[in-house]
């Protein structure tokens, strides 16, 4: 005849409570990671936009452009703010990190990138600076955001691409922004300080690493091709260096 | 039941996506000769003027084929299908702004572009299609000076940059779209760079 | 001396006009496809909360975890409702799914797996019923929604890896909700079904159809692991295919 | 200035991870020590309780190492570094739970694995030990069974469903745990086919 | 000049390999028929002999394919084209070798194939087809035994085996063909399982 | 002048390493010969010592082969080409280990199987090939049962338990030998398997 | 049985190909001195027709290589093994067209290349050399002017564009040969620069 | 018993391993201080005998750390651990030859950058990291030129031209040394375009 049955099921037992308690802290973990990946997608989209405005300066409109860029910066400011409050202690800061750094790399491309363009190719940025300006706006005691350094490295090497393609459109502009010679020194300066970094730093960054090689090139090319026709006639040697902004022509011509 | 409409669907599917593959081959070679066109005004650029009116009607005879196309995909479905012929349109508007530049030195909008073809141009197609072409307008004033044009690079020097400046003003993914973008400020470069061995050599 | 400048900039053309309502237009259709992302993640989210609920169905708990998981599924649905508002048309559907799709198939996996318990393994649920649901929720006509047949394949792909999964816990519970045999012949059907599709089908679908005949073949080897130990003792027919729920027990464990 | 700020940063982390990296060496020899330690019991689980102690006296040495290991992580930077030590956390908590079940039937709490260990364990560390138990008890029943012990394998039956009803309340992602779990039904089938085979036989 | 008769070449190229996917997506079309065949010997492994013949009938509508295929093929360019049926004839293959091997139980041989399918099968194809079958007979040999039949898995064992071992004789480089040659050896180990566990179980 | 030179030294590099495939080659063929030998013992393991003694003969065979192929390396640049024959010196040690233990019930040695097949062995060869053992014992267990041999799954349940331990005392890195030692525990498993199989049947 | 004629059949397979191996070696060898020469032209233009000859006498002493290596084909199996010996065709049908080019100013047709080569060439592996000769050229046409050669670049200026017309007539799918042809286009531009720097110093 | 000697020596590998990474380390830190070096000679080609010679002091200075290294390993063990500094090696020698060529114009032998650098240096090392060199000249030519030398880009280009040609005497496989060669061909254009430029301008 059939075996006997084993055991009738039953309420939940322990081992069921300690997991249902388990279950709404993990399901809390995940919503916060999920929180902040929404944001960081935030942040990622307000930088990329700011960076694309930053782009459109030139010497006439360098000081609207700025203005509004400095405009546009306050909100972003705002999101990283708002991130930073999710972050309630360091635990968190680093546990949750694969989850918003990618925002906060692109943030720091496009604030150092407001930098660049403001002291004309000169200045890099420094973490520091970036959360100073932060705490002016948030003096609240749970900003617990850090610019760690893999997040600001990471976002110099981004902005390292946006300073060649600086470059490369300010040679064909009468009075540019910013001196292509300038921003070709700048990406030697940052190129030269990756070059002493050891493994256990260029172990995650060789591809931007080697993106910067490249860009670094193309602005080494740039200044080449500046010179080399300033020297074929030296004797005009006031030649400004390129042919002035030609955008306004557009005015003439019509279109139907 | 459920199988047989999915089984209907996908052969539907693979039916249609082969007739469209079928009508985009031959707009394909319409464009391919159409693009052979446009090799005369690099050799004589004075004879921009007739090299545009041809290149316009190659580009309309395309127009049956865009409507033939279009006109098969039931409504609303224009952007289930339309990767097939995304680049093939993309390389038309290139080409339609390249005649429209050489006849009357404006950038063709998005409209006059979707009349000529009779077909349907989304904002990606059309921006797509504009960026092609700075290169082929950068290409046309180096061959300009080596036929002993000097003007036509200033009109290009100016139109290339204002092409520019105007996309500038876009907020681009890190899509093809945005590849094809920032190929283009070598474009200005290089029709800069031909104005400026011009006014050095006072050549105009 | 100096070449002449060539022209001065100055402000706006009409190159300068269209670009800039193409600007506009492009934000909106990133932004929108942005908030269709955000949207597909919470539906994706909702329904794998759904599914894993949906495992925990018992003989005992069947109606309650069932009742819950309904209810939990309007929730849900309102999710998907909102996400049909924001396509406009079906142009919009067409465009843009590549953001929404995600979320749409881990919904029809949620859905096709709580019909599949409701009908103890029998029934497969269409893009008809599916719909059907959602259009008693929202009347309104702007239900730009349909079920597309691949979001529909890929939905019930990623569900025959549930219907899996709720094989082999069955073959190991007294009583379970859906009998294995029953199951396997369910999993069977379906690859049955998907091996008439032709390449057009399977070109996007061959690491999932790949997925569906291994879940096949465990659910095979539950089957059979059953069946061969039932023929060694074939006098003892009645005996139930294997030992009752053992859970209960975890009561009579003292937890420090 | 920056650079020689960066550049500290790398070089003392990774000065850093290299000292973690020595003492979870440590650790791991240690525990594969712990884990020869279970071999016995699958021979002879008459010995289970003796087995049980020994093996908790293995782990508690390893308490000494996790303490030291653990308090050489500057304060709020835990998870910047347990990336490290991880996988040996969690072979430890399976290991401390075989124990406790041996010992006593019941599944060890976080807290106790934590106290035993002196070392931090967090949620997903506790749970991916647990994890790993119901694989070690699903052989220990089928070695009970061919040692002649025909009762231990209805506790484990017992248990190792009831940890699997557990961690079903849980909501995972598509994880290094989720893989993990999804392995256990495979386990609760075992033991279950275990009591099976005793009951059809008639031998308990 | 030269490229106006390239240009024509190519065209026809492209022809004949359009028409030859046309053929290849017919006889595709009656493969995946014949496959769903193959399913009603796994719930039904009594049925095996009428399976078989159905197969077998199945198979031999494709012969007509074949052969209009090949013969399409001007004389010395097989090889030229065959990459585009290779997949299908290896499928081809393997469900004529299983119908064999429900009909007689034994390896069709290469010419068997050739013959019932009336194309022309060069040896790569022939082994390529051989390995899919291993996955299959294991996958049978579960299904038998649930259906209650517990003389096909020996027999099913006997001829994996033996195709295992002839296989090895072969000095294959590392191929495709070598991959799925070593994949074949987790087959032999299923189908020896199953008769494991009929022997202790002493079912036979 | 510096190329020429170095083109000199590339030549006779190339042609080595040609030697070394082609010697490498002849070994493979002999290996599979002595695979296929093994054949026999799964089918009839009551011919185990009759099977091991054409084992051994089958693989001192090699013996000249190994001989010529190392005394060809020059001094020192063993570690330069020994990537060319490690699996196949892995492979010959599997198979001596198989044999031994079907001989002896015991594990040869590194020297025992260096001194048979004439070659230098690396301890990660032996290894190597030790850990391939596992596998095919836990398949020879479970091919004893269905011929009815219920004594040698004990001493293989003993002799691979063994194996595991001895070495899980080595501290492996993450590297192919890690994941080859990962594997043996599922061979474990089997044979523990198999000897409760026989156990809950009271078969012995 | 069935398998051992297989084993023959596939080590004469893997001689055959050995054979092919050895000879398209030899034939690289002389491909690489024949690419040797062409050096020359890029450092002094002025000798190009010196040049032309040797590179053609180079040329021609792969002739014999050619009819050996395809003369030890079997009938009808051309399109079996030519893979392994297309690259190097293509390299020389490019070396052909180089000299021809120099010495004629001419496209060397596909007879031509045949003819002189002593080999037989399919249209794919003409085109893939045709494909070759344009980045080739551009570098030539730079480097004359380097020399102080200013008329060759004209030359090789409407030679490229033929070529890239001529190629653009074809209607080549999306494949190896396809993404050759668009890379004809920045050798266009390329050539097209280099008369533009010689137009505006007016030094043509 | 086995695994406890074995255990011994996999410790001692270990440990030699890990030394060995720790001295390649060091090597790896200084080799990086010897690049920083390089970037001035872009900035200020004049001072380019200054550059290299405190590059050669640089390097110098790791002539201890590879005499400690190698001499570290046993005799007949080089090829069992070279790949730990492989890739430090051949970035010595790009030094080398960087600073050679710097100042002398010509390509240190291996003999020299082996006695410079006080390390065994095998030919594949040699080349790989004369392979590295024509990508560091052509940027350096592009530099000089925006620095004003015009005369250092003539000199690079005949040096890069000679290296590509010397390289392409040898027979390479398809390999990583392969691929490095093969990108040469584009250092080789880029520093002919440099030329080019100058000519054309008439700068030289
Ligand atoms: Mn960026
Ligand atoms: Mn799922």
């Amino acid at each position: 005849s059939a075996p006997p049955p084993v055991v009738p099921s039953g309420p939940a037992g322990p081992i069921t409570a300690m997991m249902a308690q388990f279950s709404a802290e993990l399901d809390a973990l995940h919503d916060k990671r999920e929180r902040l990946v929404k944001m960081s997608r935030d942040i990622t989209i307000a930088s990329k936009r700011l960076i694309f405005l930053l782009h459109r300066v030139t010497a006439e409109t360098e000081a609207a452009t700025i203005s509004q860029a400095e405009a546009d910066l306050k909100a972003l400011d705002q999101l990283v703010v708002s991130l930073a409050k999710e972050l309630e202690n360091e635990d968190d800061f680093w546990r949750l990190q694969k989850a918003f750094s990618p925002g906060l790399e692109e943030y720091v491309e496009a604030v150092s990138f407001l930098w660049l363009l403001k002291s004309h190719g000169r200045d890099l940025i420094t973490p520091e600076i970036l959360r100073a300006r932060l705490e002016q706006q948030d003096t609240s005691d749970r900003l617990r955001l850090q610019f760690s350094i893999p997040v600001f490295v990471g976002g110099i090497c981004d902005l390292t691409g946006e300073a060649m393609r600086l470059c490369v459109s300010a040679s064909a502009t009468a009075a540019p922004p910013v001196d292509p010679f300038v921003l070709n020194d700048f990406l030697r300066l940052i190129a030269a300080g990756f070059a002493t970094l050891g493994p256990s730093a260029t172990r995650n960054l060789s591809q931007k690493l080697g993106t910067l090689d490249t860009s670094l090139r193309k602005t080494e090319q740039v200044c080449y091709a500046l010179q080399v026709r300033r020297a074929e006639f030296p004797d005009l040697a006031a030649v400004p260096l390129v042919a002035p902004d030609l955008a306004v022509s557009a005015e003439n011509m019509i279109l139907d | 039941p459920i199988f047989a409409q999915i089984r209907q669907y996908y052969d539907e599917e693979g039916e249609r996506r082969e007739q469209i593959r079928t009508k985009v081959s031959e707009i394909d070679e319409a464009l391919r000769t159409a693009q052979a066109t446009t090799a005369a005004v690099h050799t004589a650029p004075a004879r921009a003027g007739e090299v545009a009116l041809k290149l316009l009607e190659d580009l309309k005879k395309t127009a049956p084929l865009w409507a033939a196309l279009q006109s098969s995909i039931p409504a609303g479905q224009h952007f289930r299908y339309n990767d097939q012929w995304r680049n093939a349109l993309s390389q038309a508007v290139t080409l339609v702004c390249f005649a429209t530049f050489l006849q009357r030195g404006v950038l063709a909008t998005l409209e006059e572009c979707a009349g000529l073809l009779a077909a349907r141009i989304d904002i990606e197609d059309y921006l797509s299609g504009v960026c092609g072409l700075p290169s082929e307008l950068a290409r046309l004033s180096v061959n300009s000076v080596t036929a002993g044009n000097y003007t036509l690079p200033r009109e290009i020097a100016t139109f290339v940059s204002a092409v520019h400046s105007g996309m500038r003003l876009l907020n681009l993914k890190n899509d093809n779209l945005r590849k094809k973008f920032d190929a283009i400020k070598y474009d200005v470069k290089r029709t800069e760079e031909v104005l400026y061995d011009l006014a050095v050599r006072k050549l105009v």
